[in-house]
Protein backbone atom coordinates (compact mmCIF):
# COMPACT_ATOMS: atom_id res chain seq x y z
CA UNK A 1 0.00 0.00 0.00
CA UNK A 2 1.12 3.78 -0.77
CA UNK A 3 -0.60 6.33 0.46
CA UNK A 4 0.91 9.72 0.74
CA UNK A 5 2.18 9.35 4.05
CA UNK A 6 2.51 5.44 4.07
CA UNK A 7 4.61 2.82 1.86
CA UNK A 8 4.85 -1.18 2.61
CA UNK A 9 8.30 -2.17 3.02
CA UNK A 10 11.39 -0.02 3.06
CA UNK A 11 11.71 3.12 1.63
CA UNK A 12 13.94 2.64 -1.31
CA UNK A 13 16.88 4.35 -2.60
CA UNK A 14 14.41 5.07 -5.97
CA UNK A 15 11.37 6.33 -3.52
CA UNK A 16 13.83 8.96 -2.24
CA UNK A 17 15.59 9.89 -5.24
CA UNK A 18 11.66 10.42 -6.28
CA UNK A 19 11.15 12.92 -3.71
CA UNK A 20 14.47 14.75 -4.56
CA UNK A 21 14.25 14.99 -8.06
CA UNK A 22 10.77 17.10 -7.63
CA UNK A 23 12.87 19.94 -5.70
CA UNK A 24 15.17 21.37 -8.28
CA UNK A 25 12.03 23.64 -9.51
CA UNK A 26 11.45 25.61 -6.70
CA UNK A 27 14.12 28.96 -7.49
CA UNK A 28 12.16 30.16 -4.20
CA UNK A 29 14.14 27.69 -2.09
CA UNK A 30 17.65 28.01 -0.36
CA UNK A 31 18.17 24.77 1.12
CA UNK A 32 16.40 21.12 1.75
CA UNK A 33 17.15 19.45 4.98
CA UNK A 34 16.78 15.57 4.72
CA UNK A 35 16.44 13.08 7.15
CA UNK A 36 16.07 9.48 7.10
CA UNK A 37 15.45 6.63 9.97
CA UNK A 38 17.43 3.15 9.26
CA UNK A 39 16.96 0.28 10.96
CA UNK A 40 19.54 -0.65 13.46
CA UNK A 41 21.20 -4.00 13.79
CA UNK A 42 21.14 -3.44 17.78
CA UNK A 43 22.05 -5.99 20.38
CA UNK A 44 20.50 -6.77 23.16
CA UNK A 45 21.49 -10.17 25.81
CA UNK A 46 23.39 -11.58 22.82
CA UNK A 47 20.28 -11.28 20.42
CA UNK A 48 20.68 -8.98 16.84
CA UNK A 49 17.66 -7.35 15.44
CA UNK A 50 16.89 -8.82 12.33
CA UNK A 51 14.56 -6.37 10.85
CA UNK A 52 11.57 -3.82 12.56
CA UNK A 53 8.02 -4.93 11.84
CA UNK A 54 6.35 -1.27 11.45
CA UNK A 55 2.27 -1.18 11.56
CA UNK A 56 -0.15 2.01 11.34
CA UNK A 57 -3.45 3.27 12.28
CA UNK A 58 -4.01 3.72 8.25
CA UNK A 59 -6.70 6.36 8.47
CA UNK A 60 -5.68 8.73 11.44
CA UNK A 61 -2.20 8.78 10.36
CA UNK A 62 -3.76 10.70 7.37
CA UNK A 63 -5.22 13.07 9.75
CA UNK A 64 -2.43 13.36 11.83
CA UNK A 65 0.44 13.93 8.91
CA UNK A 66 -1.72 16.92 7.89
CA UNK A 67 -1.75 18.26 11.40
CA UNK A 68 1.80 18.19 11.46
CA UNK A 69 2.20 19.35 8.42
CA UNK A 70 0.11 22.72 9.13
CA UNK A 71 1.84 22.99 11.96
CA UNK A 72 5.58 23.04 10.74
CA UNK A 73 3.79 25.44 7.73
CA UNK A 74 2.51 28.06 10.36
CA UNK A 75 5.42 27.39 12.84
CA UNK A 76 8.20 28.35 9.89
CA UNK A 77 6.48 31.00 7.79
CA UNK A 78 10.20 30.31 5.95
CA UNK A 79 9.20 26.39 4.92
CA UNK A 80 8.02 26.06 1.68
CA UNK A 81 7.32 22.36 1.47
CA UNK A 82 7.16 19.48 3.62
CA UNK A 83 7.27 15.62 2.29
CA UNK A 84 7.30 12.66 4.43
CA UNK A 85 6.74 9.21 4.09
CA UNK A 86 6.92 5.96 7.21
CA UNK A 87 7.19 2.17 6.19
CA UNK A 88 4.82 -0.75 7.26
CA UNK A 89 5.55 -4.07 7.43
CA UNK A 90 8.92 -5.57 7.88
CA UNK A 91 12.00 -3.58 6.91
CA UNK A 92 15.46 -5.51 7.41
CA UNK A 93 18.66 -4.00 9.61
CA UNK A 94 20.58 -1.18 7.84
CA UNK A 95 16.73 -0.20 5.45
CA UNK A 96 15.44 2.92 5.79
CA UNK A 97 12.25 3.59 7.27
CA UNK A 98 11.32 6.95 7.49
CA UNK A 99 12.08 9.90 5.11
CA UNK A 100 11.10 13.61 5.85
CA UNK A 101 12.32 16.57 3.46
CA UNK A 102 11.86 20.11 3.99
CA UNK A 103 12.76 23.15 1.86
CA UNK A 104 12.40 26.07 2.84
CA UNK A 105 14.09 30.26 2.36
CA UNK A 106 16.76 29.71 4.35
CA UNK A 107 18.86 27.32 5.42
CA UNK A 108 18.29 27.09 9.01
CA UNK A 109 14.65 27.19 8.78
CA UNK A 110 14.63 24.20 6.52
CA UNK A 111 16.65 22.49 9.74
CA UNK A 112 14.98 23.54 12.03
CA UNK A 113 11.30 22.82 10.52
CA UNK A 114 12.59 19.08 9.71
CA UNK A 115 14.23 18.80 12.97
CA UNK A 116 10.40 19.20 14.44
CA UNK A 117 8.71 17.35 11.78
CA UNK A 118 10.57 14.63 13.08
CA UNK A 119 9.77 15.32 16.64
CA UNK A 120 6.36 15.22 15.09
CA UNK A 121 6.17 12.15 13.75
CA UNK A 122 7.57 10.16 16.81
CA UNK A 123 5.30 11.44 18.75
CA UNK A 124 1.89 12.25 17.11
CA UNK A 125 2.32 9.70 14.37
CA UNK A 126 -0.05 6.17 15.31
CA UNK A 127 2.79 3.94 14.63
CA UNK A 128 3.38 1.03 16.19
CA UNK A 129 6.76 -1.20 15.78
CA UNK A 130 8.49 -4.59 17.12
CA UNK A 131 11.80 -5.47 16.98
CA UNK A 132 12.53 -9.00 15.31
CA UNK A 133 15.83 -10.83 16.50
CA UNK A 134 17.89 -13.52 15.28
CA UNK A 135 16.43 -16.22 17.08
CA UNK A 136 13.11 -15.38 15.33
CA UNK A 137 11.38 -13.88 19.10
CA UNK A 138 10.64 -10.22 19.16
CA UNK A 139 10.14 -7.45 21.55
CA UNK A 140 7.19 -4.47 21.34
CA UNK A 141 9.44 -0.87 21.38
CA UNK A 142 7.90 2.02 22.82
CA UNK B 1 -26.25 -0.03 17.02
CA UNK B 2 -22.79 -1.38 16.47
CA UNK B 3 -19.27 0.34 16.87
CA UNK B 4 -15.66 -1.15 15.68
CA UNK B 5 -12.82 -1.77 17.91
CA UNK B 6 -9.35 -1.37 16.39
CA UNK B 7 -6.58 -3.21 18.28
CA UNK B 8 -3.02 -1.71 17.67
CA UNK B 9 0.61 -2.44 18.58
CA UNK B 10 1.04 -4.81 21.06
CA UNK B 11 -3.21 -4.93 21.98
CA UNK B 12 -3.14 -6.93 18.72
CA UNK B 13 -0.97 -9.42 19.59
CA UNK B 14 -2.65 -10.04 23.02
CA UNK B 15 -6.11 -9.68 21.54
CA UNK B 16 -5.39 -12.07 18.95
CA UNK B 17 -6.84 -9.52 16.50
CA UNK B 18 -7.22 -6.59 14.62
CA UNK B 19 -10.35 -5.35 15.13
CA UNK B 20 -13.88 -6.80 16.89
CA UNK B 21 -17.12 -5.21 16.58
CA UNK B 22 -19.14 -4.29 19.38
CA UNK B 23 -23.18 -3.97 19.51
CA UNK B 24 -25.48 -1.59 21.83
CA UNK B 25 -22.46 -0.08 23.74
CA UNK B 26 -23.56 3.49 25.04
CA UNK B 27 -20.51 5.27 25.91
CA UNK B 28 -16.52 4.33 25.61
CA UNK B 29 -17.27 3.77 29.53
CA UNK B 30 -19.60 1.15 28.76
CA UNK B 31 -17.15 -0.06 25.66
CA UNK B 32 -13.96 -0.19 27.67
CA UNK B 33 -15.97 -2.88 30.74
CA UNK B 34 -17.41 -4.82 27.48
CA UNK B 35 -13.48 -4.92 26.39
CA UNK B 36 -12.19 -6.37 29.45
CA UNK B 37 -14.87 -8.94 29.40
CA UNK B 38 -13.81 -10.15 26.35
CA UNK B 39 -9.90 -9.41 26.25
CA UNK B 40 -8.91 -9.30 30.19
CA UNK B 41 -5.58 -9.40 29.02
CA UNK B 42 -5.86 -5.60 27.86
CA UNK B 43 -6.33 -3.98 31.42
CA UNK B 44 -2.27 -4.67 31.92
CA UNK B 45 -0.95 -2.48 29.28
CA UNK B 46 -1.02 1.39 28.72
CA UNK B 47 -3.09 2.86 26.36
CA UNK B 48 -4.56 5.70 24.94
CA UNK B 49 -8.29 5.67 22.80
CA UNK B 50 -9.32 7.40 19.75
CA UNK B 51 -12.67 7.72 18.47
CA UNK B 52 -12.78 8.29 14.90
CA UNK B 53 -9.56 9.61 14.52
CA UNK B 54 -9.18 11.60 17.39
CA UNK B 55 -7.54 11.10 20.88
CA UNK B 56 -9.88 11.19 23.33
CA UNK B 57 -9.58 11.90 26.95
CA UNK B 58 -13.22 11.81 28.50
CA UNK B 59 -15.95 9.46 28.31
CA UNK B 60 -18.00 10.19 25.49
CA UNK B 61 -21.30 8.72 23.97
CA UNK B 62 -21.01 6.43 21.15
CA UNK B 63 -23.49 5.93 17.72
CA UNK B 64 -23.73 3.51 15.11
CA UNK B 65 -20.96 3.27 12.86
CA UNK B 66 -18.20 5.07 15.52
CA UNK B 67 -14.15 3.75 15.29
CA UNK B 68 -13.01 3.04 18.33
CA UNK B 69 -9.16 2.09 18.63
CA UNK B 70 -7.25 1.20 21.45
CA UNK B 71 -3.55 2.53 21.05
CA UNK B 72 -0.45 1.44 23.35
CA UNK B 73 2.28 4.57 23.16
CA UNK B 74 3.33 5.67 19.66
CA UNK B 75 6.80 3.89 18.13
CA UNK B 76 7.37 5.36 14.97
CA UNK B 77 10.70 6.80 13.38
CA UNK C 1 37.33 19.31 -11.63
CA UNK C 2 36.17 16.84 -8.85
CA UNK C 3 38.31 16.21 -5.46
CA UNK C 4 36.68 14.74 -2.25
CA UNK C 5 35.18 18.32 -1.54
CA UNK C 6 34.63 20.29 -4.40
CA UNK C 7 33.12 19.67 -7.71
CA UNK C 8 32.67 21.80 -10.76
CA UNK C 9 29.54 22.88 -11.32
CA UNK C 10 25.94 22.03 -9.89
CA UNK C 11 25.75 18.98 -7.58
CA UNK C 12 23.13 16.97 -10.20
CA UNK C 13 20.81 14.69 -8.61
CA UNK C 14 22.69 11.66 -9.53
CA UNK C 15 25.49 12.51 -7.70
CA UNK C 16 23.44 12.99 -4.72
CA UNK C 17 22.22 9.46 -5.56
CA UNK C 18 25.18 7.98 -5.35
CA UNK C 19 26.18 9.26 -2.01
CA UNK C 20 22.78 8.31 -0.55
CA UNK C 21 23.28 4.69 -1.99
CA UNK C 22 26.35 4.33 0.37
CA UNK C 23 24.70 3.98 2.88
CA UNK C 24 22.62 1.15 3.20
CA UNK C 25 25.26 -1.21 4.41
CA UNK C 26 25.33 0.43 7.29
CA UNK C 27 23.50 -1.56 9.97
CA UNK C 28 25.23 0.35 13.05
CA UNK C 29 23.44 3.80 11.96
CA UNK C 30 20.24 4.71 12.88
CA UNK C 31 19.54 8.12 11.36
CA UNK C 32 21.24 10.26 8.48
CA UNK C 33 20.80 13.76 8.29
CA UNK C 34 21.29 15.45 4.86
CA UNK C 35 21.06 19.16 3.73
CA UNK C 36 21.06 20.44 0.40
CA UNK C 37 22.06 24.29 0.11
CA UNK C 38 20.48 25.90 -3.38
CA UNK C 39 20.36 28.95 -4.88
CA UNK C 40 17.99 30.85 -4.93
CA UNK C 41 16.58 33.45 -7.43
CA UNK C 42 16.00 36.17 -5.36
CA UNK C 43 15.45 39.72 -5.87
CA UNK C 44 17.08 43.09 -5.35
CA UNK C 45 16.53 46.25 -7.12
CA UNK C 46 14.26 44.84 -9.68
CA UNK C 47 17.43 42.77 -10.52
CA UNK C 48 17.03 38.91 -10.43
CA UNK C 49 19.64 36.40 -9.42
CA UNK C 50 20.35 33.82 -12.43
CA UNK C 51 23.04 31.75 -10.95
CA UNK C 52 25.76 32.07 -8.46
CA UNK C 53 29.66 31.50 -9.13
CA UNK C 54 31.81 30.01 -6.70
CA UNK C 55 35.38 30.38 -6.44
CA UNK C 56 37.29 28.30 -3.96
CA UNK C 57 40.98 28.39 -2.85
CA UNK C 58 41.55 24.37 -3.55
CA UNK C 59 44.04 23.39 -1.28
CA UNK C 60 43.21 25.14 1.81
CA UNK C 61 39.42 23.32 1.22
CA UNK C 62 41.34 20.06 1.55
CA UNK C 63 42.89 21.03 4.92
CA UNK C 64 39.69 22.79 6.13
CA UNK C 65 37.46 20.14 5.32
CA UNK C 66 39.35 17.18 6.64
CA UNK C 67 39.59 19.92 10.10
CA UNK C 68 36.01 20.33 9.54
CA UNK C 69 35.17 16.57 9.75
CA UNK C 70 37.79 15.64 12.86
CA UNK C 71 35.78 18.18 14.88
CA UNK C 72 32.57 16.86 13.94
CA UNK C 73 33.50 13.65 14.59
CA UNK C 74 35.36 14.13 17.79
CA UNK C 75 32.39 16.43 19.44
CA UNK C 76 29.69 14.26 18.49
CA UNK C 77 30.97 10.62 19.40
CA UNK C 78 28.05 8.67 17.59
CA UNK C 79 28.66 10.46 14.28
CA UNK C 80 29.74 7.80 11.72
CA UNK C 81 30.32 8.99 8.97
CA UNK C 82 30.39 12.68 7.39
CA UNK C 83 30.33 13.41 3.09
CA UNK C 84 29.79 17.10 2.16
CA UNK C 85 30.63 18.24 -1.32
CA UNK C 86 30.67 22.08 -2.28
CA UNK C 87 30.28 23.22 -5.92
CA UNK C 88 33.03 25.93 -7.61
CA UNK C 89 32.07 27.56 -10.69
CA UNK C 90 28.47 28.29 -12.25
CA UNK C 91 25.76 27.23 -10.28
CA UNK C 92 21.86 28.76 -11.89
CA UNK C 93 19.11 29.71 -9.16
CA UNK C 94 17.22 26.47 -8.50
CA UNK C 95 20.41 24.32 -8.56
CA UNK C 96 21.75 22.69 -5.54
CA UNK C 97 25.49 23.80 -4.02
CA UNK C 98 26.17 22.32 -1.16
CA UNK C 99 25.20 18.72 -0.38
CA UNK C 100 26.55 17.12 3.56
CA UNK C 101 25.05 14.02 5.14
CA UNK C 102 25.87 12.66 8.72
CA UNK C 103 25.00 9.21 9.49
CA UNK C 104 25.19 8.56 12.98
CA UNK C 105 23.65 6.33 15.57
CA UNK C 106 20.53 8.17 16.59
CA UNK C 107 18.85 10.74 14.78
CA UNK C 108 19.21 13.66 17.10
CA UNK C 109 23.19 12.87 16.75
CA UNK C 110 22.45 13.08 13.37
CA UNK C 111 20.82 16.29 12.37
CA UNK C 112 22.86 18.18 15.12
CA UNK C 113 26.40 16.78 13.66
CA UNK C 114 24.61 17.93 10.08
CA UNK C 115 23.90 21.05 11.18
CA UNK C 116 27.38 21.93 12.57
CA UNK C 117 28.75 20.98 9.87
CA UNK C 118 26.56 23.02 7.20
CA UNK C 119 27.99 25.92 10.12
CA UNK C 120 31.60 24.81 9.85
CA UNK C 121 31.22 25.22 6.35
CA UNK C 122 30.17 28.22 5.84
CA UNK C 123 32.40 29.49 8.63
CA UNK C 124 35.67 27.57 7.14
CA UNK C 125 35.72 26.86 4.02
CA UNK C 126 37.84 29.33 1.66
CA UNK C 127 34.74 29.76 -0.70
CA UNK C 128 33.51 32.45 -2.37
CA UNK C 129 30.56 33.69 -4.38
CA UNK C 130 29.22 36.58 -6.33
CA UNK C 131 25.57 36.75 -7.59
CA UNK C 132 24.93 36.93 -11.41
CA UNK C 133 21.71 39.21 -12.05
CA UNK C 134 19.59 39.21 -15.09
CA UNK C 135 20.93 42.22 -16.16
CA UNK C 136 24.73 40.10 -16.57
CA UNK C 137 25.56 42.77 -13.62
CA UNK C 138 26.89 40.90 -10.35
CA UNK C 139 27.38 41.31 -6.79
CA UNK C 140 30.19 39.67 -4.67
CA UNK C 141 28.52 38.21 -1.46
CA UNK C 142 29.89 38.25 2.30
CA UNK D 1 63.82 33.10 -2.98
CA UNK D 2 60.25 33.53 -4.20
CA UNK D 3 56.57 33.47 -2.82
CA UNK D 4 53.40 33.01 -4.65
CA UNK D 5 50.43 35.07 -3.65
CA UNK D 6 46.71 34.11 -4.58
CA UNK D 7 44.10 36.45 -4.67
CA UNK D 8 40.14 35.56 -4.18
CA UNK D 9 36.83 36.85 -4.39
CA UNK D 10 36.71 40.69 -5.16
CA UNK D 11 40.12 40.50 -5.00
CA UNK D 12 40.79 38.88 -7.58
CA UNK D 13 38.40 40.84 -9.44
CA UNK D 14 39.93 44.22 -8.52
CA UNK D 15 43.36 43.00 -9.07
CA UNK D 16 42.55 41.77 -12.61
CA UNK D 17 44.76 38.28 -11.17
CA UNK D 18 44.91 35.19 -9.78
CA UNK D 19 47.99 35.07 -8.14
CA UNK D 20 51.54 36.68 -8.65
CA UNK D 21 55.25 35.67 -7.79
CA UNK D 22 57.33 38.18 -5.58
CA UNK D 23 60.88 37.97 -5.35
CA UNK D 24 62.86 38.57 -2.15
CA UNK D 25 60.58 39.05 0.27
CA UNK D 26 61.63 38.58 3.70
CA UNK D 27 58.48 38.63 5.67
CA UNK D 28 54.48 39.02 5.48
CA UNK D 29 55.03 43.07 6.24
CA UNK D 30 57.12 43.22 3.66
CA UNK D 31 54.96 40.97 1.09
CA UNK D 32 51.88 43.37 2.17
CA UNK D 33 53.91 46.37 1.45
CA UNK D 34 54.88 45.06 -2.00
CA UNK D 35 51.77 43.90 -2.50
CA UNK D 36 50.10 47.62 -1.85
CA UNK D 37 52.84 48.78 -4.32
CA UNK D 38 51.60 46.81 -7.40
CA UNK D 39 47.43 46.65 -6.37
CA UNK D 40 47.02 49.78 -4.87
CA UNK D 41 43.20 49.66 -4.43
CA UNK D 42 43.31 45.96 -2.16
CA UNK D 43 43.81 48.53 1.23
CA UNK D 44 40.23 49.20 0.29
CA UNK D 45 39.24 45.52 0.80
CA UNK D 46 38.41 43.51 3.91
CA UNK D 47 40.73 40.28 3.92
CA UNK D 48 42.32 37.56 6.14
CA UNK D 49 45.55 36.27 5.08
CA UNK D 50 46.97 33.02 4.63
CA UNK D 51 50.42 30.79 4.61
CA UNK D 52 50.73 27.44 3.43
CA UNK D 53 47.06 26.91 3.94
CA UNK D 54 47.13 28.04 7.85
CA UNK D 55 45.32 31.56 8.14
CA UNK D 56 48.17 33.38 10.17
CA UNK D 57 47.63 36.83 12.17
CA UNK D 58 50.82 37.93 13.39
CA UNK D 59 53.69 39.36 10.92
CA UNK D 60 55.74 35.99 9.62
CA UNK D 61 59.19 35.09 7.78
CA UNK D 62 58.61 34.07 4.72
CA UNK D 63 61.04 31.45 2.68
CA UNK D 64 61.55 29.91 -0.94
CA UNK D 65 58.37 28.47 -1.90
CA UNK D 66 55.74 29.66 0.53
CA UNK D 67 52.16 30.43 -0.77
CA UNK D 68 50.02 33.19 0.51
CA UNK D 69 46.62 33.93 -0.40
CA UNK D 70 44.46 37.35 0.41
CA UNK D 71 41.30 36.17 1.38
CA UNK D 72 38.08 37.85 1.62
CA UNK D 73 35.56 36.63 4.04
CA UNK D 74 34.15 33.60 3.09
CA UNK D 75 30.83 33.17 2.01
CA UNK D 76 30.51 29.10 0.73
CA UNK D 77 27.17 27.45 0.98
Amino acid sequence: MVTDYLINGPITKKVICCFLEKIDEKTNSGGHSVFLGQVRADEFNGKKVTAIEYSAYEGMVMVEADKIKATILSEFEDAKSIDFVHSTGIVKAGEISLFVLVSAGHRYQAIHACTKTVELIKEKLPVWKREIFDDDSHEWKQ
Amino acid sequence: MEVKVLFFGVLAEVTGTNFKNFRDVKSIGDLKLRIQDDFPEVVHYNYRISLNNEIINTDLKLKDGDEVALMPPFAGG
